[in-house]
């Protein structure tokens, strides 16, 4: 099992939420973070100078998949947030090694 | 006249009232805006409410209420107010109570139009823009209705502004919003508001402030001021209701519904207050609800981002009230009847004023925001717009 | 009598700081709930206000100040406010003045009892309940009290609505607890309130508007305005001040019960405002606020869900100062003496007509609540409380 | 002299419009600070204002207006309002009224000066320093003002408090984080406002309820009321505007300097506000807005935490009114003429007695604040800063 | 060392907080998220027609503990989040390599 | 690849974000959370009674990093979110097995 951990734009969300639904993932958890990448966010002009707002909103989606279905949600991920602007985030795979269904109690990949 | 203290201490309040709406117009725009951009609408209303208070006893209180120039607008008699008395003849409060009761209109009316605007004007472009607009848009308007001008001699109705304020204000606003264009991201996803009760605390600040609005336009503590407190109330209410029961038809009835067919009343019945009697102002309340509901569906269908719905509420809310005072006038109230009591030509000359203000609103302000965005622009850059207006205009963070 | 331009100007002004606590109650509550029901909350004060806002019109005011029927109601000589004149000859305000002040505590009084149903009622079925509830609850009691009806016969004194707005609402809302059930978890998790600010800004809106409740009541500009208003504050000030220190003997002094407190000392004084001295109210507002601690802290005892405590506050608060009005009422302030002064007859009376207040209220909103759950539920199901009001009955969210 | 009702009905309206300014000092405050201090800092308001009212009616009322001890301080003559009639000869409204509207003056500057405690202060402890605080230092400022005191007798000019509310507030204000010392952390790291729309809510009601303030100290609905409100407002709108343009040459121009600014203009006419023209306030504003700007930056330079600005904005905007109605008075507004009209000896006059305020509201401050801190300290401990006052002083959190 | 990461019932917090410092585990941090598993949320009935509330509210509950740890902290939570109704939530164990104090520097199983 | 997560003192994050900038570290993600380590957060005296304040409000800030890197960054966290006193906050090293850019489509070490 995987986790992948997408940080995508905020605006993309619904897209991205409709995309994976389509692909047949339904299950996520979605945070709201801040976030800057090698660009520092945006530079703005003032008066000749320049100002950097870094750390802008971004979302962090979490999905846990079987590991043979990473690929599927990485590339669902990507075509439904990319615009091509510096922005458009990263996804992070980060192996799980374990998941369990509360109500359940089942584990493993019955689980997610 | 004599100074009356009992008007006197009705206008001092009444013009409270009115004041308080401008930062419930910031507030009700506020919260329907996204997070990053609440400090720029809210202040939008604030600085314009600012701009016009020095405007008006400069210039715009001459402009509007000085000696007539054909029919247009006021001379400069007034300048500084200038020998405006304490006291004036005409009224039975001291005159500098009404410049400041006045002031309050001017005020609020650029701070409605700020939804043309909304999460993309430059601040300084809008300052430039806000006092030229107020002193080549609104002024006249005043001026035609309330300050012996063409409009007023031709004998149409306006009690409390439903031209000056609402249709001017409503129509500017849709030309402002053609002009600067649609915010970025516009129709492709969701621009959520993002603090609904904000907007629901902004209601109630303009509901309590149109008190003194409409009934403070009886500009006396009398019987026509109740008569303007008790079916401006009504058409609030009505209009409430009647937005939420038709949007009920299609989806959940929504709060921010809600709260727009109240102001969809309030404004509607603006116009009309001081001329119509309680059971007609639920009908124009009722009317004014569903009327500007579909005028904002179709504002939507057009793709239109006349983003906070000046135009659909105020503007078009403020056609139907001018309309309609022309219609429910009752002669029981204030001497006036309308169409419905067999008067076709009050119902004739509101038309024709009603219509005149939204041309003169719509075209003077699409030519002098096109002039402004030449020369200064005023839409803020892109990436100024996408990490919001708080931080790019005001280097400020709503919330921490 | 002749108008008097004063005393309109002052209920001018006071009708529009009693509209103001209606979005007051709203905001108050809508700080208590959780933050997935906060729009419904808000929202039910509004709709409160617009629904009775029309039938107030149409039929309200007829029924509570039309000419007297066996000392119960009203009849229905003003339907639609038909022979109202913009005069009577009893005030020396417009009538229309004095019906629309009189429609913001019809409103109100709504808006507080929706504490009943907080987090859980439906939305449409609590639209049918106001309608009817205001009708067949509100406005017989407010003919008894204010129309000529038996309670006024009797001699009961009830100056701005202990019995009619404080008693018939506080019961009410326990009633229809009762009826709708607890929240889904109530006692099994803390439900913490989402937003004190919200709630602190409420108190704001209902102290400030208050003294238009008040000191309105008078229906004039005059001394006995003047002791209303100056009671009122002390009042509500003591009883900030005795929750606060009451629960400081407890726990960390809150915010929320200093709130609570101010309220209570509020609604405690509203009978008395125009019948007692300062000190007086001194005491009736600490008492309140004690009194009213204690009942919030049985009713938790109880397991009552009675959300918002309208009832250990606006219930209890109003027995209390509907009793102390009777204990308290101090002649040279306005005629009358209570109690303390020997009149023990001035008591019984107001024991009297606050116990059949309450009981009136308590039992006709259990029978009204228990024929509307019956035949349309009262009740949200259980998924759509779970997700909040603000989603299941508006499709909208809060906070973006 | 007689009672008129439309003094009364404006005196009334003005009372609950002050009112309004105390939570609205609560709210403006309260989106300043962190979010773990903002019950308290909205709290402190409230309780104040309740301390206040209680102690005003108890003792306050007597010392500031009793009969004059030796130009210091009133008797003891109307503890309790003991003899305090309902009617007084010197007014033409019921003398409670007055004593209402006072009371509201009385409250407002004590929960200006919690500023100085912000974010760090006990509870407990600032009840007890309130309470004396109120009593000994603000109860002879307005006695020397306007009970009449020294002050009055020297022919000092303050309409609407400049000294008496503002000066004091505002130098106690620094006096008290002088003797509290700094927040923890305070010049090491940043500490933002948590909600700023809240700030610019609170900034609403303080304008708004500043109509009443100046204007209401006209104590009549009359010529002078109405040039007060006007050119209160035209001041507030000026401190905005210079405040943004100065502001701007050196960064963005932030909405909470634009709120300052206000406030800045709001406090520099109060004591001007009856004796200015329009032109004079507009002049007093903008100054007021840079001067405040300038005493902030020192502040902050000075690495003084006076945390929400008191001094820089009531302390310094206060002295500079004081001045000022010493430079613009103008006799054709109320017969008083300044240094501009050649009036060297008024000018002289309001500096002795902004100088008097200054010195006495500091150093009376300092001594009583040392007393208090040394018996049951000023402060919470580190720890309980640290997690913040909501949950050390209230046991609450703002936001679920 | 293994982080363990459950998303539960907002309502349910209190509860595993005490119940997880009964077991004598009391470091944890929270976060405040939103989710959705297999069954999409909660579908309301309106005039007839379905609408699905997808993203509820959740909290996730991140502790990270020694391997052997691992298995007691899960049922601990288990217990104390279980409802039996959709929504309940899951855990899944992820590998932590290190851990370290910031005020001590200690790292290792010393660290957490 | 690892992520690093820390959980730092609110106070503390500028100067963080400073001092990785400074090491060339300018990706960053952060969260808003609540925490408690061992302590359980601040005791405080009410009444001779104490009572005790857990969940303090944290910062999570997680970096994306090559191995090699990890120790600079977490030193670099630790020198600038340390005062010494309890609260001081963690820092967790987990795997990341994977990386890419959404933009670019980039992944492994170029991606972060
Ligand atoms: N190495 C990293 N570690 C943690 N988070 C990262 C890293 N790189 C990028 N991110 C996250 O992804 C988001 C998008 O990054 P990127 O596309 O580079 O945009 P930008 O240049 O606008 O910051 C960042 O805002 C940040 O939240
Ligand atoms: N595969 C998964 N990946 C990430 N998060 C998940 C996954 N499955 C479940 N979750 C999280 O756990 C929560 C509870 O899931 P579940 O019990 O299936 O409830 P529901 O059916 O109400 O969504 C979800 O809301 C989501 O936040
Ligand atoms: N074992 C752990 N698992 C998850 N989070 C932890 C753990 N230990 C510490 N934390 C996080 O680190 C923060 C700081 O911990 P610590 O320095 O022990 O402070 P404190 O004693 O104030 O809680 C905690 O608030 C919590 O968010």
């Amino acid at each position: 099992m995987k986790k992948i951990e997408a940080i995508i734009r905020p605006e993309r969300l619904d897209q991205v939420k409709e995309e994976l639904e389509r692909a047949a993932f339904k299950s996520m958890t979605i945070t709201e973070v801040k976030g800057r990448g090698e660009q520092k966010g945006i530079t703005l002009q003032f008066r000749g100078q320049r100002m950097t707002v870094d750390l802008l909103p971004k979302i962090k989606v979490e999905i846990v998949v079987e590991d043979e279905r990473v690929d599927t949600v990485v590339k669902t991920i990507m075509k439904a947030a990319r615009t091509g602007r510096i922005g458009d985030g990263k996804i992070f795979i980060i192996p799980v090694e374990h998941a369990i269904r509360i109500r359940t109690g089942e584990s493993g990949n019955h689980a997610i | 006249m004599n100074l009356n203290s009992g008007d006197t201490a009705w206008m001092l309040s009444a013009t409270a009232l009115v004041m308080l709406m401008t930062p419930g117009v910031g507030l009700f725009y506020g919260g329907l805006v996204r997070k990053k951009n609440v400090i720029s609408i809210i202040s939008l209303s604030f600085i314009a409410y600012a701009l016009v208070s020095v405007q008006w006893v400069l210039l715009g209180y001459s402009l509007s209420f000085g000696p007539d120039i054909m029919g247009f607008i006021g001379n400069l008699n007034y300048l500084g107010l200038r020998e405006v008395g304490l006291e004036n003849s005409d009224l039975t409060m001291p005159e500098l109570a009404f410049v400041m009761f006045q002031l309050t209109f001017a005020a609020i009316t650029l701070a409605i139009l700020t939804s043309g605007v909304a999460e993309r004007g430059r601040l300084s472009s809008f300052i430039i823009f806000g006092v030229l607009w107020t002193t080549f848009i609104y002024d006249p308007l005043a001026h035609w209705v309330w300050g012996g001008g063409w409009s007023a001699r031709l004998g149409a109705l306006d009690f409390a502004g439903g031209t000056v304020v609402h249709i001017s204000s409503g129509f500017s606003a849709l030309a402002l919003s053609i002009v600067i264009g649609r915010r970025s991201g516009f129709g492709e996803y969701d621009m959520e508001p993002h603090n609904i009760p904000m907007t629901l605390a902004g209601l109630a600040l303009l509901w309590f402030g149109w008190f003194g609005f409409n009934a403070g336009s009886a500009l006396a503590a009398n019987s026509l001021a109740s008569n303007a407190l008790l079916v401006t109330n009504t058409a609030a209410a009505s209009g409430a209701l009647g937005w939420l029961f038709a949007s009920w038809l299609r989806a959940k009835p929504s709060s921010t519904g809600m709260a727009s067919g109240a102001v969809a009343g309030l404004v509607a019945i603006t116009p009309a207050a001081g001329y119509v009697d309680p059971i007609a102002s639920i009908i124009i309340g009722v009317v004014a609800g569903l009327l500007c509901y579909r005028a904002m569906l179709f504002r939507l269908q057009r793709g239109l981002d006349e983003s906070l719905d000046a135009w659909a509420i105020h503007g078009i809310g403020g056609l139907w009230g001018s309309i309609a005072t022309g219609i429910f006038a009752n002669s029981s109230v204030n001497g006036y009847s309308g169409l419905l009591y067999g008067n076709l030509e009050q119902f004739s000359v509101q038309v024709i004023a009603a219509g005149a203000a939204m041309i003169y609103a719509f075209t003077a302000t699409l030519v002098l925001a096109k002039i402004i965005d030449v020369i200064v622009k005023l839409r803020v850059r892109e990436e100024e717009e996408y990490v919001g207006l708080d931080i790019s205009q005001h280097g400020e963070e709503a919330y921490a």
